[in-house]
């Protein structure tokens, strides 16, 4: 291992030793700081703030998509319709909750509970703003960061199929068993993509962490402004939006085919976890998003480390701006999936599955020899070199066109496979075709 | 400051010494390619016979690639078949025993192909001729491994292949229920192997061969199991592997329906391949790495394996012989013809780890693995033969085959001699060889190994009975019903060459048991330690240069050192104060300059 | 590249009309067109609001169209058919209805029955003593009011008809039905204003006069004998 | 240092799980319980059902599901690839190029034998 790689690692090591000092001096009633710090995340944070914000999706995903209808939207309970999420709070807790006799009754009740702990997990390790400063790195405003962060993303995303199937198999319903196999399917098939579509990231920062990521993106620019990553942004986006089965991919609860997919047999409470669990991963996954591509809490062109020095008024002033910058990213993009839901139509489920093989897994193995190619051209082989524009230019030149070929050549061998897998379809048009002229 | 050892410059110079594998394994993709990419229309027996001269064509330029690397060094070759490199830090090591035996496992592969030419069993030729290749590849790697993992591993992927394969015949059932059946039985005992294999790492610490064989010696000497629960289950359980993988009789069920059920070209691989690989990691494991819990001192009959060991060969022949005596079906009786035959290599096995000169006793055993295998791929083109005219393969529809194709015919009737073991033939030398090792062990020992050595000659006696049976329908009977269709030549290649192999060896046996010898010799000493991937300054050519220190040391004591084809002893004399003069760096070219350097400090 | 193209016109059109709903027409500001504002309306909006029709759109209206119906109305069109009811003429307050049956007869639901009033010797005035319809059953078809011969029976526009109750209070008695004609001519202005409904009522006042003038004729040559009111 | 971090994730992990029952607990204090015999029985658009719900796959699940282990194993090969990458030559580019296209084939494999096509 050539130097940069062997003394990066005892740098990080150490930083966090003199961290763990600092942490470890008790600071009330004779807990840890560390302790502290994490009951504030889990008490103020994950069951507090995030719930709230889940909550306010759903009402701000109603009233937009009713714009999007020239409609209004809820504004009946309270204030512009503010009380909605409340209301619906109350109705589902106050619902009777109707179990079927012939369900596996202890599944039933587990699989939206999984679904939830999936979702909640997810966001333990997602950097929220800029955190305090060790020599020239960010720590992060994150609960824990990992050096492993993105497996662990990995490893806890796809603990959702699995709540899912449970569901469909646990309320022992044809249509509901129909519906999770499908989800599963479609999970498993753009999981895929979607952690191919992760490895440029780590191919340029050079670590798993995500703080390290964030840290990189803020040097070195967002990681969309380069063609291979602005095609990662896409893929991982059209692979996150599977995941969490939205609009063009939420066939698995189509209501027009399998009357609700797999939480046809939930109600009251149990369907509102399944509710809450979607938009709380929605919420997630967007962060992901965020932090990945679009540079987590950091300003285009504004610099804000240096406002960061060690009192704790700069602390709080510039992590306030960065958790400003983070949501309003975070809003933009989950903008970006409610748009999305309010224009296409559902994807029938063979052209579904061929999208995620047939399209997505080459364009998004294609992407990961670009961009190693791009961090050839642009970044070469030591990694402390700051690519002055010249690189960047030519990193563009060649791998623009890259992209494109890649992105013709794997449309092109689906338009080519497909008349010749779908021989029947393809005849069946032409004649329609004469017939009108 | 620790000097850095660059992982990508050993890894590059190790790819080399794999270079058969690689080119087997890209054969096999390339097959693969070419039948779902270019011949998917053609009709299946174009496409059989199209895929089938590409891997032979693929089969022959791994041979020469293999062939080229055990060149000696100054022809520009590896000298592989006389050096020992550990490669991927020690994890597989390619020495003289895997050179040779990867030969045999690429020549048996290439008239397996010609044979699989024969006549249409599966349209699915692509995978068919694919998985082959790859089965090979992980017996090759098999036969190379030196780490207990690996060595799981690549067995994996030898029997995994040919689970698949053995049930490739869709149209007939009995190949479903012989995949089935060896896939049931093989995952089991794979699984007791596995735990037998956790148990050994779970005493000695270690996973390398040599590194438990170090352990063993150094926690008690050679105390064999006496006390030791944990290492005699351990022994049982990786029995229980390797009792499977070689059909021996208390592991053999699946056996004779999985040699029956498979197309007769697969019954052919599995019953040749996957035995040399098997016993070939058999050697390595019972007789190197757990060689100290053999037995207490030099008595044999103490606490140890060697007394187990020689229950389940004994038991293993005789049940093979007498079970083939009833035999009908041609291939079943082969099938137990082979456990018997296993029975026999495991006296072998017994005489490598007992007898006196430890380097070289294992010798006879590759020695007769290489006979019995290409005799045995000769008997089952047979059985090809008769698939593919009469559909069943009953031993009455050889009658009269002796009027009609005389020639074959006698080559079928040497086979036979050769695998009853007559004197002029080959079989006969392989028994002569490894019945004098298992003679010539400790004087405690010999008792014991003697009553074994009588019941292989009783068990060879018997055995003759049910080959002959196979010359009788031949040349007694009239041919009932319709007769044999002429052998075309993808049916008369794997006979003639087999003849060819068991009357050349029988003939002049001392070319290839100098090369078993060599073969053997080459492999680290049972107390040495090789240079493990931990030491900064290790390289293939220190490796190198310690091989030559060691062959300086067998020819002291007095052990004649003729390697085979002819080729000039090494340059580098060890001169007998034990100072060596480094040889030549083995690659010139592809060496970079830093590496060169260090060599030369 | 036609691959693909709907995607990028999809988004936009969704995104145009996104836009606009906030750009013009009612979404623009938080005030409800039917008066109040968004957020404080609720609790602090004056009650009555919302009884006029206040809003006046068309196909063409661009934006937030949504009307909020209890604070806002549309207008409800002239021709606009809801329950059948009885005209009487305000000057005089003489019900139209002859109870001739005309109606009940042609009712496709024959949701329509009455009684035939008599008068004060017993025999038939054309006048109906009473008039049931079954609100339930009546379909707004809107055929009484076609073939009524003296415009007596007349389809109104009042919609909100729910009440609690559904077993007694859905059959109209007369009282229920009867609606002066001033009503009538302020919903269905261009109805009444239309020429054969002022010739019609012409012919009919013409009748009343000349009725009148018989009755006042009948009466002067016994200008002794009490007046007895007949009407 | 590291392993202590995984604490804070079994922390979450409890606090999740809390998180999720307390509502159902609260339910089954508020919510009103009115069995009946029709009410529990599975919904399938008011149709009684019929024959067994938990029938065997069909194939094509099993197959979707070893492609995805098959790519999800390559992804965990490629991240230690790309963590690395930095320091290591061109070498390491074309190695994984011909991972990749190994693994190409095997989908190329997939895509031709009709794996792919969702019946």
């Amino acid at each position: 291992m050539n130097l940069a790689f062997s003394t990066a690692w005892p740098v990080l090591w150490a930083q966090q030793a003199t961290q763990t000092a600092w942490l470890d001096e008790p600071m009330l009633l004779g807990i840890s700081r560390q302790w502290v710090i994490w009951i504030a995340w889990l008490a103020l944070g994950f069951f507090g703030l995030f719930p709230g914000i889940v909550a306010y999706m759903v009402w701000a995903e109603r009233k937009v998509a009713a714009r999007f209808q020239d409609r209004i939207g809820p504004n009946r309970v309270g204030p512009l319709g503010l009380l909605q999420p409340i209301a619906d709070a109350i109705k589902l807790i106050t619902k009777e909750n109707i179990v079927p006799g012939s369900a596996d009754k202890v599944v039933h009740l587990l699989a939206p509970v999984l679904l939830l702990v999936s979702a909640f997990l997810t966001l333990a390790v997602i950097p929220f703003g800029f955190g305090g400063k060790v020599g020239n790195r960010l720590t992060g405003l994150t609960p824990i960061d990992l050096p492993s962060g993105l497996l662990y993303l990995i490893a806890v995303s796809s603990m959702s199929s699995l709540g899912i199937f449970l569901a469909g198999w646990a309320s022992r319903n044809k249509y509901s068993l129909l519906g999770a196999m499908r989800a599963v399917a479609q999970l498993v098939s753009y999981e895929v993509p979607q952690v191919l579509a992760t490895v440029p990231i780590i191919l340029w920062t050079g670590s798993l962490s995500l703080v390290a990521i964030l840290n990189h993106q803020v040097e070195f620019g967002w990681f969309i402004f380069s063609p291979p990553g602005f095609m990662a942004f896409v893929l991982l986006t059209i692979a996150n939006i599977a995941e969490v089965n939205r609009t063009p991919f939420d066939l698995p609860e189509a209501e027009s085919e399998i009357i609700a997919g797999y939480h046809t047999e939930y109600s009251g409470m149990r369907f509102g976890l399944f509710f809450l669990a979607e938009y709380l991963s929605v919420f997630s996954v967007s962060c992901l998003g965020t932090i990945l591509f679009l540079g987590g809490g950091s300003l285009p062109l504004f610099d804000l480390r240096d406002l960061l020095s060690d009192n704790t008024t700069s602390f709080v002033f510039v992590n306030a701006i960065t958790v400003g910058v983070f949501s309003v990213k975070v809003i933009l993009y989950v903008f970006l999936m409610f748009w999305i839901r309010a224009t296409l139509p559902r994807m029938r489920v063979d052209q579904l599955m061929a999208f995620a093989w047939k399209m997505m897994v080459p364009l998004s193995i294609i992407n990961i020899l670009i961009a190693a190619i791009w961090q050839e051209v642009v970044v070469g082989h030591n990694l402390n070199y700051i690519p002055v524009f010249g690189d960047t230019f030519r990193g563009w030149l060649v791998t623009v066109p890259l992209e494109i070929v890649a992105v013709f050549l794997v449309f092109w061998i689906h338009r080519v496979t497909r008349e010749d897998s779908a021989p029947a379809l393809a005849s069946a048009r032409r004649p329609a075709a004469s017939l009108v002229r | 400051m620790q000097q850095e050892i660059d992982p990508l410059k050993v890894l590059s110079g190790d790819m080399l010494y794999i270079a058969p594998e690689i080119a087997l394994t890209v054969l096999g993709l390339l097959v693969l390619i070419y039948d779902f990419a270019v011949v998917r229309k053609r009709p299946s027996a174009e496409r059989q016979s199209r895929l089938a001269w590409l891997t032979l064509f693929g089969v022959v330029a791994t041979f020469a690639i293999q062939l080229v690397m055990m060149l000696p060094q100054d022809w520009g070759g590896f000298d592989t078949a006389n050096l020992y490199f550990p490669l991927f830090s020690g994890t597989i090591a390619s020495d003289g025993t895997s050179s040779w035996m990867n030969l045999t496992v690429i020549g048996l592969l290439g008239l397996i192909v010609i044979m699989s030419m024969s006549w249409s069993f599966t349209e699915h030729w692509g995978e068919y001729f694919a998985l082959l290749c790859w089965a090979g590849v992980g017996m090759m790697f098999l036969i190379a491994s030196e780490e207990l993992l690996t060595l799981f591993l690549t067995l994996e992927t030898m029997t995994l292949c040919l689970y698949m394969v053995t049930a490739f015949e869709k149209t007939r059932r009995r190949s479903a229920e012989a995949g089935l059946k060896y896939f049931v039985y093989g995952s089991v005992s794979s699984a007791l192997f596995l735990f037998g294999l956790s148990l050994i790492y779970g005493l000695t610490g270690t996973t390398r061969l040599d590194a438990i064989r170090f352990a063993l010696v150094s926690q008690g000497g050679s105390t064999g199991l006496s006390g030791n629960v944990a290492g005699a289950m351990a022994v049982l359980l990786v029995l229980v592997g390797f009792g499977f993988k070689i059909a021996a009789v208390p592991f053999h069920q699946w056996a004779p329906d999985a040699y029956e059920g498979a197309p007769a070209p697969v019954t052919a691989w599995v019953a040749t391949g996957s035995k040399i690989a098997s016993f070939v990691a058999l050697l390595k494991v019972l007789g190197g790495a757990l060689g100290p819990w053999a037995m207490k001192g030099t008595d044999v009959t103490s606490h140890g394996w060697i007394g187990l060991v020689a229950v389940i060969s004994a038991v293993t022949m005789t049940y093979g012989n007498f079970a083939a005596l009833a035999q009908k079906n041609l291939k079943r009786m082969l099938a137990y013809s082979s456990i018997a035959h296993a029975g026999y290599m495991l006296v072998g096995v017994l005489a490598a780890s007992v007898s006196a000169n430890q380097a070289s006793s294992t010798a006879p055993v590759l020695f007769y693995l290489v006979v019995y295998s290409l005799t045995t791929v000769g008997a089952f083109s047979v059985a090809a033969w008769l698939v593919r005219d009469k559909g069943t393969d009953q031993i009455e529809d050889l009658n009269g085959l002796g009027r009609r194709s005389p020639l074959l015919a006698v080559c079928i009737v040497l086979l036979m001699l050769s695998l009853i073991g007559m004197p002029p033939l080959a079989g006969f030398f392989g028994k002569l060889y490894m019945f004098m090792e298992s003679l010539n062990a400790g004087d405690k020992g010999r008792l014991p190994l003697t009553w074994l050595v009588f019941l292989g000659l009783f068990n060879s006696v018997v055995s003759a009975f049910y080959y002959v049976r196979v010359l009788k329908a031949m040349y007694l009977r009239e041919p009932s019903g319709t007769p044999l269709a002429k052998a075309g030549p993808t049916i008369a290649i794997p006979i003639v060459a087999a003849t060819v192999a068991a009357v050349a060896f029988g003939l002049y046996p001392a070319p290839l048991l100098d090369a078993m010898r060599h073969a053997s010799l080459t492999r680290p000493g049972p107390n040495t330690r090789v240079g493990t991937q931990a030491d900064p300054n290790w390289t293939p050519a220190h490796a190198a240069a310690e091989q030559i220190r060691k062959r300086a040391e067998a020819e002291a004591n007095g052990i004649r050192m003729v390697p085979m084809g002819g080729g000039s002893a090494p340059k580098a004399k060890a001169s007998p104060k034990g100072e060596t003069t480094p040889p030549k760096a083995p690659r010139e070219s592809g060496q970079p300059k830093a590496k060169q350097d260090r060599e030369s400090k | 590249m036609s691959f693909g193209k709907g995607l990028f016109i999809g988004h936009w059109v969704t995104l145009r009309r996104f836009l606009r709903t906030f750009l013009l027409g009612a979404g623009r500001t938080l005030k409800r067109r039917g008066g109040g504002h968004q957020i404080l309306d609720l609790w602090f909006g004056d009650k009555e609001r919302g009884s006029q029709p206040t809003i006046q759109q068309d196909a063409r209206t661009e934006g937030l169209f949504t009307v909020e119906y209890p604070d806002e109305r549309l207008p409800v069109y002239e021709r606009f058919r809801m329950l059948p009811v009885l005209v009487y003429d305000d000057a005089d307050g003489n019900v139209r209805c002859t109870s001739c049956n005309i109606c009940a007869k042609v009712c496709p639901p024959q949701c329509i029955w009455m009684t035939h009033a008599a008068g004060p010797t017993g025999s038939p005035v054309p006048l109906p003593e009473d008039f049931f319809i079954d609100m339930d059953v009546c379909m707004n078809c809107g055929l009484c009011s076609e073939y009524c011969p003296f415009d007596a029976i007349k389809m109104d526009q009042n919609f909100e008809l729910s009440n609690y109750e559904r077993h007694q209070t859905h059959i109209y008695s007369m009282q229920d039905l009867l609606v002066s004609s001033e009503y009538y001519a302020k919903t269905h202005p261009d109805a009444w204003a239309s020429a054969d409904e002022v010739t019609e009522r012409g012919k009919v006042q013409k009748k009343k006069d000349q009725r009148l003038q018989k009755a006042l004729a009948a009466t002067k040559p016994a200008a002794v004998a009490p007046k007895t009111a007949k009407v | 240092m590291i392993l202590t971090q995984y604490i804070f994730v079994g922390l979450l992990l409890l606090g999740a799980i809390g998180f999720a029952l307390a509502p159902l607990a609260v339910v089954l204090l508020v919510a009103p319980v009115k069995r009946s015999k029709s009410k529990s029985d599975t919904y399938e658009c008011g149709v009684l059902t019929t024959g067994e719900t938990w029938i065997r796959f069909r194939i094509q699940y099993y197959i979707y599901a070893l492609m995805f282990v098959v790519f999800d194993i390559e992804t965990v090969f490629l991240y230690p690839w790309a963590v690395a990458y930095g320091g290591l030559g061109t070498f390491a580019l074309i190695e994984m190029v011909v991972f990749l296209a190994l693994l190409s084939v095997g989908l190329a494999y997939a895509w031709a034998k009709g794996v792919l096509r969702w019946v």
